[in-house]
């Protein structure tokens, strides 16, 4: 799993790529904790170079939304595709992250 | 039948996906699914992704040296995996269903094996013995035997 | 230590040299070797890829169901891969040495083996026991000590 | 394994994808006789997206090779990185194939 964070005045890209799981999903815990602690308005998570994703990962996305969505802002999922779009329409998410 | 012995712990999870995931693509007749069928080796894998996490975060939780044994039977109309590990043991009839409304950040393991696999077993014990198995959609059953197509690598058995 | 048991045709082949490119990974101090340590698993990955080959299409050559037992160790420094059949066997020694200007279209395989494996050993018998050891070059190795970075998977294990 | 075939004037570009090995090189023979068959004068064999190669598969483009070069052509290997390129080096068929 790679990652990269870029802002865009109040928006931030959040691009993730590889595999999102038990595994590597803690690598990701500190740059969340920081676009919390930063109140950012808007984070859309890219996953369109994802390949795979576990519940660990989907957790660690829900995580993030609610913690954003406390604060007053937005957390959208683009780029879905093949193993975790199969995983994010399972549990209902797709409507969630994309609206 | 493939055979696969190997330390069940995180390190070792992309090593056995991997595995899964190349036999799924033994399934069916023509050995080598195209899409949209690749929505079956998507859904084998994301439910043995789950059952590998479970047995290392819960089942070796304490016991970092526990061996994991799988066993792999790709057919031309399922996949069949057993998975036995010798650890902690659990209740699957006490795990509740998740409340998906209330978007859970854990406690969906078990929720996607069942959803993605038309079987799982579990049976607890030394060891813990877990199958599960997914038969391919009809329709792609058909297309394989309407096509006649060999399976990959056969030629030269 | 993986263990892995499969049918010994090339129609598994592709499951097995993916099984030994993602054990590969695990070598070395940081688990994560990058480019041009890539160098690395390339070169098992050939040798491996020959021997398999060497066991469906020599070894098992009128015995398509025979198994192949394999067991690889991905250690810190090294990779030690042991290959075990139950077909013909045959002795090594007496395989010529290619001669590449003359453009061979075939008898590369164990010189494939022999030049990028540190290591190579064969015992016919029953079963046929070949084993490949390559070690990771000096710099490789300090690179990962010095970083001092974990294995992939080790802070959950 | 993949392949395409793209005929432009005398050249021939083959581009194969994936993996040639024992199991696959076997498919791309028919391709191989009809180019011989048809006496092209000069054949690029692109590898740029092969991702494996073994012993068979080299067996397969040097008889390509030999066959065409015997009736006056030239084939030539373009695109050559990552495991492929180790096999050809050692073999010392990348300068074969390249000048
Ligand atoms: N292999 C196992 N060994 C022991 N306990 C398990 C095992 N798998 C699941 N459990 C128990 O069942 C619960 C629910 O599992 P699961 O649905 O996979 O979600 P999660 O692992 O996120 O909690 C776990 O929290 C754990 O208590
Ligand atoms: N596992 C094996 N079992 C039986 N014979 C073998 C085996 N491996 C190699 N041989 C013999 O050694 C010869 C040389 O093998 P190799 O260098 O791999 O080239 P190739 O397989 O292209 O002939 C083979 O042709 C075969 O006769």
């Amino acid at each position: 799993m790679t990652f990269s964070r870029k802002d865009n005045g109040e928006e931030t890209v959040l691009a993730i790529e590889g595999a999102l799981d038990a595994v590597t999903a803690p690598d990701l815990r500190p740059t969340l904790d920081a676009l919390v602690a930063e109140k950012r308005r808007k984070i859309v998570v890219d996953l369109s170079a994802l390949r795979l994703i576990d519940s660990s990962g989907v957790g660690a996305i829900v995580a993030l939304f609610k913690r954003i969505k406390a604060q007053g802002g937005l957390v959208q999922v683009a780029g879905l595709r093949d193993q975790p779009l199969a995983i994010f329409r399972l549990l209902r998410l797709d409507r969630v992250f994309t609206s | 039948m493939i055979h696969l012995r190997l330390p069940g712990t995180l390190r070792y999870r992309d090593l056995a996906v991997r595995v899964v995931a190349a036999a799924c693509k033994l399934v069916g007749k023509d050995g080598d699914l195209q899409k949209p069928e690749r929505a079956f080796d998507d859904e084998v894998v994301s439910a043995f992704s789950e059952a590998w996490n479970n047995i290392a975060i819960h089942s070796y939780h304490d016991q970092p040296l526990g061996e994991v044994q799988i066993e792999i039977e790709p057919d031309h109309d399922q996949i069949w995996i057993r998975i036995q590990d010798f650890g902690a043991s659990f209740e699957p009839a006490r795990v509740p269903a998740p409340d998906l409304e209330a978007l859970p950040e854990s406690g969906l393991g078990l929720y996607i094996m069942r959803s993605f696999m038309d079987d799982v077993t579990y049976q607890p014990g030394r060891p813990n013995v877990l199958t599960l198995t997914k038969r391919l959609p009809d329709r792609v059953r058909s297309a394989g035997r309407a096509a006649g197509v060999s399976r990959r690598g056969d030629r030269k058995k």
